[in-house]
Parts: C-alpha cells; sequence; structure tokens
C-alpha cells in the first residue's frame, strides 16, 4: 500500500504537468473555431500558474486528488482531478490516461474513441462532436448552431407551435380589421356609408 | 354573369281540381316501400288549410329557409356552421312522424281467417311501423276540402296577417271558398337544404338545377329536413337516410314529363327551362320582403338577349338548352306575363317552381251564379274577393298585395276578353282597355289564352335533351325491385346494422 | 393465456377488423353508413338521451385521447394537484352524463314501440357493452382515484407500445382486474365499430365547417364542382368582430403561453444547495480575484519591493505573468544569461495582453493583432500593427535575508554578480525605485 | 433691439416654422391625414417602425435582465450565469435581448441606407434625418456598453482594445495634444485600466443615459416623420397612396407580429452564445492572457477589418469624413438625383456585406495571414 503510494507520487511529478496543446491545435484547425484550455481544464490558462484551478493553487487535499487522476493510467470509472473539468476527467475516465497519451499524435481519433453517446451539458449534441466543433461541452448554451437550433426547436415544438398559432391568429385578425377598414372606406368614398 | 340553367315549372291554380292523381302517381313510382310509407314527394292541400305536415308553413317551429340578418346577408334559420355539429344528436326543428301521420294499412286477412261469427270481420288499422293495431288520427290529406272548418284551417299560418274581418268571411259557412295547392319540390336556385346537409350528400344538378341526395353520402343528420321551409325532405326511418322529390330525372332524361305532370288531369302543369344569373341569387334573395318577386325576376335572364345567350354559350349550355329556355313556357309565365308567382318567397330559396294564383274563388263571391265578370267592375271586386287578396299574397308574394293584384288583374282581363270575343255580352271597348290597363295587348291576350286553355303536350313540356344516362349507377331492373328500391341501385338499399 | 389474449392479442385483432372491417363495409355496403338516428319515430325522450351521451361520451374520450396520445405533455399538465382534481372531476360528472344519457336511451329502445321496430340486436350490444364500459369507468375512478395520473405511466406506454408494434404487456398485467377489464371492453369496442351503427362516427361532418355553402355537381367533368356562394359581401361589423375575435385569441394565447414563464421569471432562481454552493463559489472565486487584485495595488503601493519568483522557477520558453508597479500586466522568463528578463506583457498596438509562450524564434505573440516581439530586444516584427518595443522591466535579486545580490536597470545595465551555486535560493523583485548594486 | 429684421434670425425663425408648422401639430394632421405613398418600394417603410419594435423589445427585456444583473466586477459575470442558468426563463429573455439587440441594427443599418437612397432626407425632412442619425450613433453606443456589461474575458479585453484605439488617436496629434486622446479615454473608462468603474459607467450609460437620449431622439424623429410624413422615395410623379391609419399603422403591426415569432423561435431555439468563439464563456481574468479569436461584435466589422487592414489614420480619417457626410446629407447631397443616391446606397451596402460576411477573407487575401 505504502509503497503504492509512493509510486503514484513519484509519477506524479515526472509526468510533464502542460496542458496537451496538440488538442488544442486540432480542434482549432478542424473547427475554425478558437479554443483555449478551458475545453478539459478548469483554468482556461492550462493547469500551470497559481490562479485558481490551476496547480499553484491546490490545497494539500487536492494535491491528492490531483495525483491520484494522474495514475489513472487505465479506463476506470471515476476520475476526479481539480485541474480538470468534467469533460477532461470524463475523457481520462474513459480512454486512460496512457491511451490519452498515446492520441496525442492522433487528435482527430479522440471523438471516435470516446465514443458519441456521453452528453454533459444535456444541449442535445453529444460531448465528442461538441470537441470536434471546438464548442464548450459543459454548456447548455454553447454549441454548433445548426445542431443546436435543430435540437432546441424539437424541444420546444409545442412552444414554437403555439407561437406559430398566436402569430397566425393575430394575423389573421389584424387582416380582418384591415379588410373591414378597407370595406368601410369603400363604402366611404361611394357615398353610402350610414 | 354566371348563366345557369333550370328545368323549372309553373302550376296554374286556376285549372287544379284537387283529385290526387298526381300525388296517386308519384306514389306508386317513388314512394311504396318501406320507411317510405307516410312520404308523398307531390301532395295537393287545400287551402286555407294546415297542410303536410301540419302547419309547415310555421317556421318559427320548424325553422325552414334563409333569414336576412343585419347586414343584408342570408344565414340559414335552422342552423350555423358550429351549432350544426351540435343539432346532428337532436335537431329540435326537425318535425316528427306525428307532424305528417303514422302510416297505416290494414289486416286484410282477418276478413278471410275470421272465425264464423255473429259479427262482421272487420280489417283493422295496423302501423305500418310497429305493425299494431292503431287508431287512425290523422292522414296524409286530413282536411281535403274542409278549408272552412275551424278544425283545420283556421290553423293555417298564412291567415296570421289577416284582419278580423277578412278572417270571418273567410270562415262564414255560407261562403265557404277554397282553392288547391299541389306542391312538389321546389328546385330552388339557392336551396337550405343543400346548404345545410353536414355531409354534403344534397346537391344540385349543375346543367339542369335538379335537387338530389346521393344516397350513398347521406349519413342521416336530419338537417335538410328541418332546413327545407317547404318540408319537401323527408327521412326514411327504416334505412336512416333521406329522401326528396328527384323531378323524375329518369324519366326527364328520357324525354317524359315527370309522372305527377303526365298524370295531371287538369293539365295545369307545365315544364320548361329557365336562365338565371348564379352570381346573383343571394343578393337577389337579400332584399326586403316586399321587393322579393321582383328581385327573383329580374334575377331570370332572358333566353332571347344575344348578351346573355353569349354568356351562356361560355358556361358550356348546350344549344338544346338554350332552344328549350327560348320555347319555355315558364318564361312567359313568370316574367314575360308576370303570372306565375312562387310560393312563399320569403323563405328565400328561390324556388324554381312557379304558381298561377287562382282566379275563380277570388272572384266567386260577388255573383253569385256566374263569376264576377262585370266588365265595369273588374278590379273593384278584388276588395271583397271570396279568398282575401292578402292571404294570397302571403302564400305568393311574402304579403305583397300589389303583385298578386297584377296578376290576377291580367287574368280577369284575358278571361273577360275571350268572353267578349266568344259569348259577346261584354262590352268590348271595357274589355280592351282593361286589356289595356292590365298592360297586355290582345296577342298576349291569344298567347294566354292558347297556352293556358288548349296547349298540347309539346308546348306545356318543353324539356331539355339531358344527357345523363351514364351518370346513373349501373341499377338493378326496378321492375324487379320495386317496392324496395323506388328507381333502383347497385346494391339493396338496406338499413345498416 | 387468456390474459395475455385479451391484452395483446385482441388489441390487434380489434384494430385489424377495425381496419378491415371498415374498408369493406366503406367499398361494399356504403349505403349502410348512416347515424340511424330515431328522432323522426321519437323525440321527447330521445333529448334527455341523446344529448346527455353523446356531450359526456365526447368529454370523457377527449380526456382519455388527450392523456393517452399525449402522455407527456399530459403528465406535465396533472402534475398541478388543482388541474388533476378539476379533470378528475370534469371526467367523472361526464360520466355520469353519459351514463344517464344511455340508461334513458336504453329504457326507450326497450320501451318505446316504434323505436323498437328499427332496433336491431346489434344496437342492442352496443348499448349493453356501452353502460358496463362506463360502470367500469367509473367505478375505477371511485376505487382506484387519479387514474388521470397513473395512467400516463401504464396505460399510456402500453398502448404506444401497440401502436409502435413493441407490444408490453408487462405494462398493465398488475393492474387492477377492474381496469383490465375496462381495457379488453374497450378492444372490443373498436372491434365493433364497423360492424354496428357506431360506423357514424367515422362521418362526422367536421368538413361542413369550411365548405361553400351550395354544392353543384356538373356531369361535365371540367365544371364537376363549383359552388353559388350564398354570402357575397361581407360586410365591415362582420370582419372587425372576427379580427377583434381572432386578436384576442391571439393575445390570449401569447399571454396564457408567456404567464407562466414570465411569473417564474420574476419568481425568482430557486437553486438548489449545490447549485448554491456552485454559485457562491463562483461569485468567491471573483471576489478572491478582485480582492488579489486589490491587494496588489496596495502592495505595489507599500513595499519598496515586489516578489515575482524565485530564479529558479523562472522558464526560458514560458514566460510568467505578473503585474507591475503601474498595475499593468508584464512577464517574466530566464534570459540566456541565466539572470532574469523582465518584460512588458502590454502590448504597444492597442494594449492586449501578450502571450507568455515563446515561439521558434523566441517571439511572444498578442493575439489580438498579430505582433510577435522579440523578447530580448523587445522589438515587433517588421510589418506588425505595433511600432514601438516592449520595453524591459528592471529588476533586483535578493537572497534569503533580503540582500540585494544584484540588478539591472531600466537602461538594461546589469549591477553585482550572481554566484550561479547561489542562484537557485535567489529571488526575483521589481523595486519601486531602480537599485543599483555594485 | 432688431430681432425682428435681423436677415439670421429671421432665417432661423422660417427654417424652425417650416419643420415644425404649428398648424400641423395636432392629432388629426399627425395620425389621421397622414398618408404613406405606395410604390414598389415601399417595403422600407417598415423598417423604421421595426427598428422601434426591436428597440421596445429591448426596453422589456432590458428591464426583466435589470432585476437580477450587478454591475460589479466581483459579481456581474456570475449573476448573468444565474440568469442564464438558474432564472426560469432567464436564458430565454437574454438571448431575445441579445437577438433582438443584433436584429435592431441590422434594421437600422438597412433603414439608413434605404432612406439615404430614397433621398428621404431632403427638404423639409433635415431634422428626421439628422435625429435618425443620431440615433444610430445611439444604438451603436448601445452596443459596444452592453457588450462589456457581463464581464467576460472576452467583452473585456474587446472594450480594451476598443478604448485603446482612441488613445492610439495621440500619435497624429503635435505636442501636448497628443496627450488629450488618452486623457478621453481615461475619462471614459474611469480608472487608468478598464476596471470597475468603466463596468459602472458602461452600465449607467446602457441602462440610463442612452435610453433618455433615445428617448428623445425617437421623439423628434417620430414627430418630424408624423409631421412631413414619408419621403415620396421614387421619381414618379403619381404615386399611390394609402391612409397611415388605420391602413398602414395595421401592416407595420402584422410586420411586427412576423417579427416577433421570428425572434423569439430564434431566441428560444438558438442561444446567442452559440454563434462567439469559446472563450466568451470565462470571466474576466485580468492575469490571464488575452484570447484567441477575439473580435467585435457583428456589426463592428465594417470599420474592425479596416482598421486591422489600412494605416490607422486612413481609417479615423475616412470614418470621420464618412460619418460627417452622413450627417450633412441633406446640405450635401441636395441636388443629387435618387439615381445617384441608390448607386451609393448599393456600394455600401455591398461594402457593408462584404466585410460583415467575408472579412475575414478578405482580410486573409490582403495580409496573408490570420489575424
Amino acid at each position: 500500500m505504502k509503497l503504492h503510494r509512493t509510486v503514484v507520487v513519484l509519477l506524479a511529478f515526472a509526468m510533464p504537468a502542460g496542458a496537451h496543446h496538440e488538442f488544442q491545435t486540432f480542434v482549432q484547425s478542424h473547427s475554425g473555431r478558437p479554443v483555449n484550455c478551458a475545453l478539459c481544464h478548469t483554468s482556461p490558462d492550462g493547469p500551470e500558474g497559481t490562479g485558481a484551478g490551476q496547480i499553484g493553487s491546490l490545497t494539500e487535499g487536492e494535491r491528492e486528488r490531483l495525483n491520484r487522476a494522474r495514475a489513472a493510467f487505465e479506463p476506470s470509472p471515476v476520475v476526479d482531478s481539480p485541474i480538470l473539468n468534467d469533460f477532461g476527467n470524463l475523457l481520462v475516465a474513459r480512454l486512460g490516461k496512457r491511451r490519452i497519451l498515446e492520441l496525442r499524435s492522433k487528435p482527430e481519433l479522440v471523438a471516435a474513441e470516446l465514443g458519441f453517446a456521453n452528453d454533459l451539458d444535456g444541449d442535445g449534441i453529444p460531448d465528442a462532436q461538441e470537441y470536434l466543433d471546438g464548442t464548450h461541452p459543459l454548456s447548455r448554451h454553447h454549441g454548433a448552431p445548426l445542431r443546436l437550433f435543430w435540437h432546441e426547436l424539437r424541444a420546444h415544438a409545442f412552444q414554437v407551435a403555439m407561437l406559430f398559432a398566436a402569430t397566425a391568429i393575430t394575423l389573421y385578425g389584424l387582416i380582418s380589421v384591415l379588410r373591414g377598414f378597407a370595406l368601410r372606406l369603400q363604402a366611404h368614398e361611394s357615398g353610402d356609408a350610414p | 354573369m354566371d348563366v345557369r340553367a333550370q328545368t323549372a315549372m309553373v302550376f296554374h291554380l286556376d285549372k287544379c281540381i284537387g283529385c290526387h292523381t298526381c300525388s296517386v302517381a308519384c306514389k306508386n313510382v317513388w314512394t311504396d316501400r318501406p320507411g317510405a310509407e307516410y312520404m308523398w314527394w307531390n301532395n295537393v292541400e287545400t287551402k286555407p288549410g294546415t297542410g303536410y305536415p301540419e302547419r309547415w308553413e310555421d317556421q318559427e317551429r320548424f325553422r325552414g329557409g334563409w333569414t336576412r340578418d343585419g347586414d343584408g346577408r342570408l344565414a340559414l334559420r335552422s342552423q350555423g356552421k358550429w351549432d350544426a355539429l351540435l343539432k346532428l344528436f337532436y335537431n329540435p326543428a326537425q318535425p316528427n312522424l306525428d307532424d305528417y301521420y303514422e302510416p297505416w294499412t290494414y289486416r286484410y286477412a282477418d276478413l278471410f281467417d275470421a272465425k264464423s261469427g255473429d259479427d262482421q270481420p272487420t280489417a283493422i288499422a295496423i302501423s305500418q311501423i310497429t305493425g299494431e293495431p292503431m287508431a287512425i288520427e290523422r292522414g296524409p290529406n286530413w282536411d281535403d276540402d274542409l278549408a272552412g272548418s275551424p278544425l283545420h284551417a283556421e290553423k293555417d299560418v298564412n291567415l296570421d296577417s289577416l284582419t278580423e274581418t277578412e278572417r270571418k268571411a273567410l270562415f262564414d259557412v255560407e261562403q265557404l271558398a277554397m282553392m288547391y295547392l299541389p306542391r312538389i319540390c321546389n328546385h330552388c336556385a339557392n336551396p337550405s337544404c343543400v346548404a345545410s346537409c353536414p355531409s354534403g350528400a344534397l346537391y344540385k344538378r349543375g346543367e339542369d338545377g335538379i335537387v338530389l341526395i346521393d344516397q350513398d353520402k347521406c349519413r342521416g343528420w336530419r338537417a335538410c329536413v328541418a332546413a327545407c321551409p317547404y318540408k319537401k325532405i323527408y327521412f326514411n326511418w327504416k334505412t336512416g337516410k333521406s329522401e326528396k322529390c328527384i323531378l323524375c330525372f329518369p324519366r326527364l332524361e328520357t324525354g317524359q314529363a315527370p309522372a305527377c305532370f303526365h298524370s295531371c288531369v287538369g293539365r295545369i302543369r307545365y315544364l320548361g327551362v329557365l336562365f338565371y344569373d348564379a352570381e346573383r341569387v343571394a343578393s337577389a334573395g337579400a332584399v326586403s320582403d316586399d321587393a322579393l318577386v321582383e328581385s327573383y325576376r329580374s334575377a331570370l335572364l332572358d333566353p332571347r338577349d344575344p348578351d346573355v345567350l353569349a354568356a351562356a354559350r361560355r358556361n358550356g349550355i348546350s344549344e338544346g338548352f338554350i332552344d328549350a329556355a327560348q320555347r319555355s313556357p315558364v318564361w312567359r309565365y313568370v316574367v314575360e306575363w308576370k303570372l306565375a308567382l312562387p310560393l312563399h318567397p320569403e323563405y328565400r330559396t328561390f324556388p324554381m317552381l312557379f304558381y298561377v294564383p287562382p282566379l275563380l274563388p277570388v272572384m266567386g263571391r260577388t255573383q253569385g251564379g256566374l263569376y264576377g265578370h262585370d266588365s265595369r267592375e273588374f278590379h273593384a271586386t278584388f276588395e271583397d274577393a271570396r279568398i282575401p287578396i292578402q292571404y294570397l299574397a302571403n302564400l305568393f308574394a311574402a304579403g305583397n298585395r300589389g303583385v298578386v293584384e297584377d296578376a290576377l288583374r291580367r287574368l280577369a282581363a284575358v278571361r273577360a276578353y275571350k268572353r267578349a270575343q266568344e259569348l259577346g255580352d261584354l262590352d268590348i271597348d271595357s274589355v280592351l282597355a282593361a286589356l289595356r290597363a292590365a298592360g297586355l295587348t290582345t296577342t298576349d291576350a291569344e298567347a294566354i289564352h292558347r297556352l293556358t286553355a288548349i296547349a298540347p303536350y309539346p308546348e306545356r313540356f318543353v324539356i331539355p335533351p339531358i344527357q345523363r344516362e351514364e351518370a346513373l349507377p349501373s341499377s338493378c331492373d326496378p321492375e324487379h325491385c320495386k317496392g324496395s328500391c323506388g328507381l333502383g341501385a347497385s346494391v339493396t338499399p338496406e338499413r345498416g346494422a | 393465456m387468456m390474459q395475455s389474449f385479451l391484452l395483446l392479442g385482441l388489441p390487434y385483432v380489434a384494430i385489424l377488423g377495425c381496419i378491415a372491417g371498415s374498408i369493406w363495409r366503406f367499398r361494399t355496403r356504403r349505403f349502410s353508413y348512416s347515424a340511424l338516428s330515431s328522432q323522426f319515430l321519437e323525440d321527447k325522450s330521445l333529448v334527455l338521451g341523446s344529448m346527455p351521451w353523446h356531450l359526456g361520451i365526447f368529454v370523457v374520450l377527449a380526456g382519455h385521447a388527450a392523456a393517452l396520445l399525449f402522455p407527456r405533455v399530459w403528465a406535465g399538465l396533472v402534475a398541478s394537484p388543482t388541474f388533476l382534481l378539476s379533470v378528475e372531476a370534469i371526467g367523472l360528472a361526464a360520466s355520469a352524463l353519459a351514463f344517464v344519457g344511455l340508461s334513458v336511451l336504453l329504457v326507450r329502445r326497450l320501451t318505446n314501440g316504434r323505436v323498437q321496430a328499427v332496433t336491431s340486436v346489434v344496437d342492442l350490444v352496443v348499448l349493453a357493452i356501452f353502460l358496463a364500459q362506463i360502470v367500469l369507468g367509473v367505478l375505477i375512478a371511485v376505487i382506484h382515484p387519479y387514474g388521470a395520473a397513473w395512467s400516463t405511466g401504464t396505460l399510456a406506454p402500453y398502448l404506444w407500445s401497440l401502436l409502435t408494434l413493441r407490444p408490453d404487456a408487462s405494462l398493465v398485467i398488475d393492474l387492477p382486474p377492474l381496469v383490465q377489464a375496462h381495457l379488453a371492453l374497450a378492444w372490443g369496442i373498436v372491434l365493433l365499430v364497423p360492424f354496428s351503427r357506431l360506423v357514424h362516427v367515422f362521418s362526422v361532418p367536421l368538413a361542413y365547417l369550411w365548405r361553400a355553402p351550395q354544392v353543384v355537381v356538373w356531369s361535365n367533368p371540367r365544371r364537376w364542382s363549383s359552388s353559388v356562394a350564398a354570402a357575397t359581401v361581407l360586410p365591415a361589423r362582420r370582419l372587425f368582430l372576427r379580427g377583434a375575435a381572432a386578436l384576442s385569441v391571439g393575445g390570449a394565447l401569447l399571454a396564457a403561453g408567456t404567464a407562466e414563464t414570465l411569473g417564474r421569471f420574476f419568481f425568482g432562481p430557486r437553486l438548489s444547495e449545490e447549485q448554491q454552493a456552485r454559485l457562491d463559489a463562483r461569485k468567491l472565486e471573483r471576489l478572491r480575484q478582485t480582492q488579489r487584485e486589490k491587494e496588489l495595488a496596495v502592495e505595489r503601493a507599500a513595499q519598496r519591493y515586489i516578489r515575482i519568483a524565485t530564479l529558479s522557477e523562472l522558464d526560458a520558453r514560458k514566460g510568467r505573468y505578473f503585474i507591475d508597479y503601474e498595475m499593468r500586466p508584464a512577464l517574466a522568463f530566464l534570459g540566456e544569461d541565466g539572470l532574469p528578463l523582465l518584460i512588458s506583457a502590454k502590448c504597444t498596438h492597442l494594449g492586449c495582453t501578450v502571450a507568455s509562450e515563446l515561439d521558434a524564434q523566441g517571439r511572444v505573440l498578442c493575439p489580438c493583432h498579430v505582433s510577435f516581439f522579440d523578447i530580448k530586444t523587445g522589438m515587433p516584427n517588421a510589418g506588425a500593427p505595433a511600432k514601438e518595443p516592449l520595453p524591459h522591466l528592471a529588476w533586483v535579486l535578493m537572497d534569503d535575508t533580503q540582500q540585494v545580490v544584484a540588478s539591472r536597470g531600466a537602461d538594461g545595465r546589469d549591477y553585482g554578480r550572481v554566484d550561479p551555486e547561489r542562484a537557485a535560493s535567489l529571488s526575483v523583485y521589481i523595486a519601486k525605485r531602480e537599485e543599483r548594486v555594485s | 433691439m432688431s430681432t425682428a429684421t435681423d436677415p439670421l434670425s429671421s432665417r432661423v425663425a422660417r427654417f424652425v416654422r417650416e419643420r415644425l408648422p404649428a398648424e400641423k401639430l395636432n392629432a388629426r394632421q399627425l395620425l389621421i391625414e397622414k398618408e404613406v405613398p405606395q410604390h414598389k418600394a415601399s417595403w422600407a417603410y417598415y423598417l423604421g417602425g421595426l427598428a422601434l419594435f426591436f428597440f421596445l423589445i429591448q426596453v422589456v427585456t432590458g428591464l426583466m435582465l435589470l432585476f437580477y444583473y450587478q454591475p460589479t466586477v466581483s459579481d456581474a459575470h456570475a449573476s448573468v450565469a444565474a440568469i442564464s442558468e438558474h432564472v426560469a426563463g432567464g436564458a430565454l429573455i437574454r438571448n431575445l435581448h441579445a437577438w433582438s439587440a443584433s436584429a435592431m441594427i441590422a434594421v437600422v443599418i438597412v433603414h439608413v441606407l434605404t432612406t439615404f437612397a430614397m433621398k428621404a432626407f431632403a427638404r423639409p425632412r433635415e431634422l428626421t434625418w439628422v435625429s435618425g442619425m443620431t440615433l444610430a450613433l445611439i444604438v451603436f453606443t448601445f452596443g459596444f456598453t452592453g457588450y462589456l456589461l457581463p464581464w467576460n474575458q472576452i467583452a473585456v479585453n474587446a472594450t480594451k482594445v476598443g478604448l485603446q484605439s482612441i488613445e492610439a488617436l495621440g500619435q497624429y496629434l503635435p505636442g501636448e495634444l497628443a496627450r488629450w486622446p488618452t486623457y478621453v479615454r481615461e475619462t471614459i473608462q474611469g480608472e487608468p485600466s478598464v476596471g470597475q468603474a468603466t463596468l459602472s459607467r458602461f452600465f449607467a450609460l446602457h441602462v440610463i443615459l442612452l435610453p433618455l437620449a433615445t428617448v428623445a431622439a425617437l421623439g423628434v424623429h417620430l414627430l418630424q416623420v408624423q409631421v412631413h410624413g414619408m419621403s415620396r422615395g421614387v421619381d414618379v410623379e403619381q404615386v399611390k397612396t394609402e391612409r397611415f391609419f388605420p391602413f398602414f399603422v395595421i401592416k407595420d403591426l402584422s410586420v411586427w407580429g412576423v417579427a416577433f415569432f421570428v425572434v423569439c423561435v430564434v431566441a428560444m431555439c438558438l442561444p446567442f452564445d452559440a454563434l462567439l468563439p469559446y472563450p466568451l464563456l470565462e470571466p474576466f481574468n485580468p492575469l490571464g492572457s488575452t484570447p484567441d479569436g477575439i473580435k467585435p461584435e457583428w456589426y463592428f466589422f465594417f470599420v474592425y477589418y479596416p482598421l486591422e487592414i489600412l494605416p490607422y489614420w486612413v481609417v479615423v480619417a475616412g470614418s470621420t469624413l464618412v460619418l460627417g457626410t452622413m450627417f450633412l446629407a441633406p446640405w450635401i447631397f441636395g441636388r443629387t438625383s435618387r439615381r445617384t443616391l441608390r448607386v451609393l446606397a448599393l456600394g455600401a451596402a455591398a461594402y457593408f456585406l462584404l466585410m460583415t460576411f467575408f472579412g475575414q477573407t478578405v482580410y486573409e487575401i490582403l495580409k496573408g495571414g490570420q489575424p
């Protein structure tokens, strides 16, 4: 047990701590959207530094969590790294740290390996798709516009239909009133108004 | 101008003797089937009288025809678009069997099967519906010739607007006067039955304007029964479908006059083609009661007017119809001579059956044995006529006396003219003056006389060459299924489960 | 076996039978489609039977249809207790109405001679089945109340499982026998439709509402249908009324649709504890940051030296952000000479903060308008929007005892000397006033 | 003394009399008698009303957002996040605010161009035009100030860049004047760098001052429109007309109804954030680097891309010239034919579309790289 702990700690320090810019570069070129480290990390400026969510600001307990997360070389059910956001943690939990390190040379495979089943933010676009689109996998209000639009349209179909009905009926009413005025004007002009 | 052709009719009431031959002819051809026993597509009523069904003219009760609303628009009296749906379940305006009569027959077998006894065997009356013995309380012509009877005639709806004196005169037993009113479906130009049918089963034939019910489309919602102000649509209680006079279109299509026309003993019936302007149908009916007769007349189009003919040809009306319209006796009676009037125009359905009002009972009062042919007093006689002019006006002119008086004046003038000619007992100058006053020439008078008194079959019935044979369903032979199918249909018309 | 037939087999038999039977009847016995009204023969008790029955059963069936066909919408609605209670009350009242009407109709059929003349066995079967079905329904409503709510999770999925051809009786197999009987009878009624007078429900004449008043049929197919308009002009008043009605309906729809959202908008956020904690943490973080900013400002106002980092923490490739005495961002690198290299991070073009990592040519990038600054000279690349170089900042190096070991002036001149062995323990500071050590 | 005969003051009096004729300042003249020309380009008459409608939506949704928004550096971003995530309907209201803002600006731009092309500024409608141009400027200022309020990384940095560009003016000014733009910038900012003072000022501008200014300018604008009516707009002698009330008003309302439906559906189904690059969602962090892909809102692209491409002074001089010309259009283009104006307006529209939709491409072609 003790030995295991030591190994973990050693490994943690031996690992390079920087963000994996390969993924960022791929997403930017693939989606055409600028992306920063906050895709996977807690801090938009990456894990290094003393800001919130960066290594420099971690408490003792958080360091412990970080080390445990860093040791997750194989896929494991739960990974809870304080410097990763939910999407980052999901990636490590699903693929395992080893596979992620391997994938740095093939960032285009991440989406396929992650699979298109998960949707952390519930906006109807799978996380893997959001990764490819360069949109925020953790914000319900962010996604590729067309995908998001269709999903929301389906979700709000009832309201949209009601709104359409209300608009249509109102327009019908306005047109009726307009025709009424036109008729009255016509009658007025031909001189047989009451 | 949207010219349409219409098979129209004139009934000359002066000649009707109330023999019911027409009714019987129709009954035998069309309505001696289960469910249709009580129907009389053609019936003859005695006026004043309540008619069949009883008080059918009381639209407060039966809510037929159109009304003119505040904006001068026509609206069905029986239903709006939405409450029509509610009235599918129960229609308060629909007449029930008791408003007509319960059809009966007699248990004739009793006459043969009765055991020997002291009494004569009798065939008791049994209901044709339940088969149970019944007491006969009403029949299809229950007040026949009982015009003055307080039991029936007093309930006549048309008497409502008559003065006390007029009514008293009418019911004075010594002075009893009556007239006959044969009625069939009017095949209206603006039929309220068609407009009321929820299923769209009722329709007007485009070519000749005959109003029919598609029996396969009818779902028995019964809205038409209430909506027809003449109560000329009947509900077949057995099949659950509505039925009505079809103007014997199978006969028309083979060049024969309808059964009731053909069988008419008094030769009172005329049939011919009228042209009317479909665009004006609604607006013509949306005028005040007084103006209705004139308004309807003006919506009829002159079949000799080149503009009308051009428009008619544009509308695809065949040369045969145009020829028939130009020879139409109806056109002459209705528009040219202004003698024939629509029955109850205030129902605003634009009826296409016109009546020449009867002169005889009107004039019958003043000079006992001879009718009032004192040439000096022609027109004064209307004032104290045996049948009040107002009563006729209520029947034929929505209360407008002027139109009726006009027609009667012409009839009287023609009669006096012919009498002066044949018998020579009238002063010819005053007769000619009366003729002129009525707006007629001697040629007109001769023509009216000929068409009224001596016209043969082809002049009375100018039947257009209708080519509808292919439209008839391939049907079973009526000779075989008569009694169950009427005209006959490919499927036996039986009641659904 | 029987149960599974009634719940799984019968529905399909009923639906297929209903469809096939209706087609057969429509194709071969179209004449027999009729409401078969007997009002003509008897109308006094009919009004007491037919009207309540039809209105009641319409409301009941509409409720059933709404709940079973749109279970999700319905479930959302019945989540409100007021709505649920109203629906139950309306349903019961309508059932009672239908029951009364049906009873009157049944009695009438059995006692009136004229009506009997047109009564078939099937008619009586239909009446009896409906009576039984209504009694069952009322019993269910009384014994197992709130069916409007529980049916959305049981009967609706069952119905949909049947309609989507994935029949699943498990949803209803455990329901009380009353409910199962009601279900089976319902399928029976469906099966009965084409073979009884019930076909008349297929002919509800809705088309009447919008068809032209007159129907004209031509034998000439070119003019097969046209109409004589009974209404020629729509007078202005009617148009105004219609307009006002439509406007109020539209407005009411809009108001009804937005009222709830708007109400809840002003009701305020109702956060779960977890959400509240997350939001608070977020605010706290911002407060800390603001606090830190203020602290930085205070520190810079009060302190002569500001510590940036230890010399060993500096990196040659990736700069370390810090805030200078003017509260502007700056970057600290480790220079090639092993001494700190401090350079302003505020782009001289429009003041963006430049990035902290060096590119291959040893330059930092201002992402706003793409100026590359060489950190050694501070100069922007040729053609960059920025024309002025990034200024270098002065620094001092101190040891653990706060003794100044070395320094660099704003002019770039170095003072003092660093012993490489001690270098790791030295800290980099910026100074308020320029410090020169010999 | 001799004011009555003073030629200048009498000219002023005549000018005012002509613009605000007393005999026309009554409800009957302003509402009932007014007529709107009808021709194939009369769709343009609906644009002003449409802009007004979007402004009304802005007022309502803006007031609703004020219920929750907190204009402090520490709370601004969190309060906006709370509106979007935790307030029922909050996301919808915020999206409605954002979308109808964009829609309003788009409509205003088309409105300016069409009225220009129709020569609607010609005498006696100078005041209409000038008040309208003022409104257009206000609308853009609304956009600029509103952008900062969520206090997120990209907004603060973009505001910094925008304000800094004022300071950049200093390099072309001689001597002591060169410091003035800096003073101006710092006055707007309220402190040396963009911070709480800036946020407070922008908030006050966005919520109090600009709305008041809008109401004032709008009052003049609408009064002038009603007094002088819509310009005939086309080079035809005989133009059909229809009554303003009720016919045009009802049609206007119908257009509003359709616009409301569209903007509601879009706001419901497409969060405005989705159109923006990724880092917008981060709260501002003074210690973080400027995010990549920083850009102003789309309606500033038409000056943003030239700023990127051309030397700064060219753009400044050019936009000053264009803006001045636009303001003084009634006097500059008083005798220009409608045909010429139409060509000018179409050119402007083409330029605007090019910069808004293809600015990036243009930039890449001219500069050969990513901005």
